[in-house]
């Protein structure tokens, strides 16, 4: 594997991410430092830490949406999913119809797979805008689970989910794992995944 | 070089080569400019045909061509901030700017000021006269850019586009005379066989003014980029020392 | 690509933000006019070109907020930004979405237009050709200023800053076209250089726009 | 209520949307008309007013989809209609803030942008006057506009078609007595009449939009 | 107290709120129906249910923001405090004057007490737009609760907290019911402050 430079990230055909002394910037101002892990096939590493301790900057960073860093990275970003806060549907549209973009823009074909899982198909037809705010949450963990990434990152994914939807998403993080895929998961609820990997950025600051 | 170059970029050789030659410069610019414009102002003869208004050359020409220039430079530099990364090389951008704005705003009033009596109008929607307007222009979102948006990062990024474009208009205010020849504004008057262009008496007061204005640019955008550096430092430590605090 | 054009437009329509405020404008100037300048055919024929390229731009000003920012704020753009489609790719989608709905609808209205304002339909044939010709390099110009736009603080002024100077060029080319084919001066050179102009605009803008919002996600 | 105005014109300001756009589009037709009519001045003396109208009425297009979806969208209305005070209040701050930044802006512009298009100043003056007597009904009526547009499905069209043919009396009134000025006639009574619309327009309207804004929330 | 008619509101002095039989509608679909409770002064309702079950449409219509509805229904409006799903603050201005526009509306003096309490005191100069999601959430609770109003309405108050902010919000809550006000919070959490009622909203589908 190449020797990567101080603040440069490379895009590896390996399906590993390799994060090592790491430190992150938000308008010159480190947010964290010196965050390191090593994840392989099958590993789920879980991110806690308080609220501005810098978990959604950790993830920005690892997928380069985040502007400055030092330390060494490496992610192949081709094969990693994501959802931050937001859950980026248009209110205008339908289920079906914001389903089927985030499905197109990955180049994988209709599927309502995960809909049926966390058994929202039934509001194909209705319009983002007036559904409550679990199930819109639940319809954009479809679009973004659904393009079949091997690597996922998600930021807090059981905000606004239901007990019975905090469920079937950690059966599908479990079922990603046993797949030889990579979770990487923030939340402030104790996991009820079962995380390979576990860092608090508390410890960091 | 790490990654962080706002930290790390090493500006002590060029404070120091800064600080040795200033005084040099000042001195050799304010000389210039002073023979120049007195040469210009006091022994020229009236033009024939434009009377005593021939002397603003004097001034708008050379402040026309830094502000043409100066933009070449800010590109220049933005180009290796671009693709480099290299701090100071955005900073000189940046200190420019300013300047440039100047030399761009005073070659627009003496011009109109000129026009007034050659051409009996302020302003024209002549080809050279609409690029360099928009030029003008850039000169003020480049300023801006570095103003408003507060990361630091984005904003030297986002001004080295507004720069690269910029410079299309900055080349059209030299060349457009050469593609559109409707315009109203002068041609090529400084070319290399002088006589055809313009009389020796305006010739030289005017090579003198240019070099003047040209040391005089330089200067300026020297000691800017030096006090550009410092400010970068001193923030940095401010913000440094908050973090170590807390 | 075609994928994020059709829900933009779907999204639009659904909206229907997309066609009525600028088909509005028009018709507020097409009432208005006659009444400020009076029942003078021949006035209205010098006037209309250069309200119908003023309109362009406007109708263009009415958007500049929308191309970007709402994908920014609602988090599409991050989600896409991480896609497999190239951010290039979808800075082309948003442009040929802008463009169909300020420069393609205005290509269609403009000879209808011409003649509510009294202009011959010929001019308003030529006036229409001008601005299919010119439109794409103000979509283009008008995606710069938004991707700037979406820098949060002062970025309406940084956006209204960059997209005015840069649209001058092409309206007075624009303007200057039809002037001179209704002058009977030769007109196509006109032509020829605006689409020259838009041609470069298209080609190279978005990759200038992709760099924009890149930064600004990074913000 | 002042709360909400100095916010509104705060964000406003830091968003700086707010005059920007505007000016620009009366830059762009300063600098377009000249090249499209050509250097005649007496033609732009009488298509001035007329332009100076339209610019008014073009200025709160821009504004309609920022007055009260923002507010809508974040969550502030609810928070709003549940707070101590009256959703009239709350719509009143909005009319006021969108007639700053609307009408009072271009009042105070309109001399100079005037002598820009070669308008005599005393025509300028009364063109300043009648927009300042005229525009504070535009504004309540673009604020009726705004609150109509955020019932999300076709609010837009909905939008246009009601501010459109209301804003077109006062249009009309506005450019009448500019023109009545400017021809000697008795320009008076045409200014009267208009501040008696805009008199009862920001009477009643404001009602009327705390009214919409109430069964939006509850769509 | 004054009989009321089939969906009418009534807002009266008495710090009160009963709910007798309600049905709340959704595009003329029921979304609940019967729910019937009643609150006195240190009280506090805990209402969960699944995504989609009406927590939400259930506190709007509490606050008259929703559409239609039957059965009988009590509040004393002006005596409440509402936070939804959204924050409604705007992101370009500052953490102090989007607190102080809430307050100002409000008819309250500047306090910063609430923003020391959720301990983000230290961002007041720092524009809404820059901060972390659970970082919002705390300015606008700390709007919403500093208005000093006796009833509390709080839509899943917990969502993007902290462990730390959870259990500051649930002091503020306990504090509240012993001070004699009323609190009506939705989570799907399991409940850390001491709810002296609970519904849950799929018992009422
Ligand atoms: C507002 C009006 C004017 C503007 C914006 C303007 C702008 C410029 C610019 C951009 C240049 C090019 C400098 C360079 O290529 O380095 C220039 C050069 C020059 N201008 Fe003007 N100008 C204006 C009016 C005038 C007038 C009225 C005259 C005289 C009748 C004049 C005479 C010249 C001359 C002699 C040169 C040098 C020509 C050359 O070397 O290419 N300018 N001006
Ligand atoms: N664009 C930005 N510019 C400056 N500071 C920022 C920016 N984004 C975030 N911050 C700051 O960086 C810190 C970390 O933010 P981040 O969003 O990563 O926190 P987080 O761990 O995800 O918190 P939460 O649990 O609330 O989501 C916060 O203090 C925040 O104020
Ligand atoms: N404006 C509306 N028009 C039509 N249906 C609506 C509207 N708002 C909500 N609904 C529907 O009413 C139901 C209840 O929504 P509500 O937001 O109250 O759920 P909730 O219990 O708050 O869920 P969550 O836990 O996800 O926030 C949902 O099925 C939703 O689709
Ligand atoms: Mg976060
Ligand atoms: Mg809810």
């Amino acid at each position: 594997m190449a020797k990567l430079q101080n603040g440069q990230s490379l895009v590896e055909d390996v399906l590993t991410i390799r994060v090592k002394n790491l430190t992150s910037y938000r308008n010159d101002y480190p947010v964290f430092s010196g965050v390191s892990f090593h994840l392989k096939p099958s590993d789920h590493l879980f991110i806690r830490g308080s609220n501005g301790s810098g978990k959604t900057t950790l993830l920005k960073t690892l997928l380069s949406l985040s502007s400055k860093f030092e330390g060494t990275l490496q992610i192949p970003l081709h094969e990693t999913a994501y959802l931050g806060h937001l859950n980026g549907l248009k209110p205008e549209l339908s289920v079906w119809e914001n389903h089927k973009f985030w499905l197109e823009l990955n180049n994988k074909p209709f599927s309502d797979r995960l809909l049926v899982h966390f058994k929202v198909d039934g509001l194909a037809d209705t319009p983002i805008r007036l559904l409550s705010e679990g199930q819109k949450r639940k319809i954009a963990l479809a679009g973004a689970l659904g393009t079949d990434k091997r690597i996922w990152l998600l930021d807090e994914p059981f905000n606004a989910l239901d007990t019975e939807g905090q469920i079937l998403l950690s059966e599908l993080v479990q079922a990603h794992c046993e797949n030889s895929g990579i979770v990487v998961l923030t939340s402030h609820l104790e996991p009820i995944t079962q995380p390979t990997q576990s860092i608090s950025l508390d410890d960091y600051q | 070089m790490a990654f962080s170059f706002w930290k790390f970029a090493n500006p002590h050789h060029f404070g120091k080569l800064v600080a040795a030659i200033t005084p040099i410069l000042w001195v050799l610019s304010g000389f210039f400019i002073l023979s120049g414009l007195g040469w210009g102002f006091i022994f020229t003869p009236d033009d024939y045909l434009q009377g005593s208004t021939v002397k603003i050359i004097f001034v708008h020409v050379p402040s026309a061509l830094i502000a043409i220039n100066c933009w070449l430079v800010m590109l220049v530099s933005s180009l290796i901030w671009m693709v480099r990364r290299h701090r100071i090389s955005i900073l000189v951008a940046k200190a420019a700017a300013p300047v440039g704005l100047s030399f761009t705003l005073v070659a627009l009033v003496t011009g109109g000021l000129w026009g007034q009596p050659m051409w009996g109008t302020f302003w024209a929607w002549d080809p050279r006269l609409t690029s360099f307007l928009i030029l003008f222009l850039h000169y003020i979102t480049y300023q801006l850019i570095w103003i408003y948006i507060s990361d630091k990062e984005s904003a030297a990024n986002i001004s080295a586009l507004v720069c690269l474009i910029g410079s299309v208009f900055a080349l059209l205010s030299r060349y457009a005379i050469n593609f559109w020849n409707q315009g109203l504004h002068q041609g090529a008057t400084l070319s290399l066989d002088q006589d055809t262009n313009i009389h020796n008496v305006f010739y030289y007061p005017l090579i003198l003014c240019i070099l003047g204005f040209v040391l005089l640019f330089v200067t300026l955008v020297l000691v800017r980029t030096k006090t550009e550096i410092i400010h970068n430092q001193i923030k940095l430590n401010e913000k440094l020392g908050r973090k170590s605090n807390s | 690509m075609l994928t994020i054009i059709s829900r933009d437009l779907k999204a639009n329509l659904r909206l229907s933000s997309g066609m009525w405020l600028p088909m509005a404008m028009f018709l507020t100037i097409v009432v208005l006019l006659p009444i400020g300048v009076g029942p003078d055919i021949d006035l209205h024929t010098r006037i209309a070109p250069a309200i119908l390229w003023i309109g362009v731009v406007f109708s263009l000003f009415l958007y500049l907020d929308r191309i970007f920012s709402p994908d920014l704020e609602d988090g599409s753009l991050e989600r896409i930004a991480v896609s497999d489609l190239p951010m290039e790719k979808y800075v082309w989608a948003k442009v040929i979405v802008l463009w169909i709905s300020s420069g393609l609808l205005l290509t269609v209205l403009a000879p209808f237009f011409g003649l509510l304002l009294n202009l011959p339909l010929t001019v308003g044939l030529v006036c229409s050709i001008s601005i299919l010709v010119g439109s794409p390099a103000l979509a283009a110009i008008g995606c710069l200023g938004g991707g700037i736009g979406t820098f949060n603080r002062h970025g309406n002024l940084l956006q209204t800053i960059i997209v005015l100077p840069l649209s001058i060029p092409i309206l007075i080319f624009g303007t200057k076209s039809v002037i001179a084919y209704s002058n009977g001066d030769a007109y196509l050179p006109w032509l020829l250089q605006l689409s020259g102009i838009s041609l470069a605009t298209i080609a190279i803008f978005p990759f200038l726009i992709s760099y924009t919002l890149k930064t600004a996600l990074k913000e």
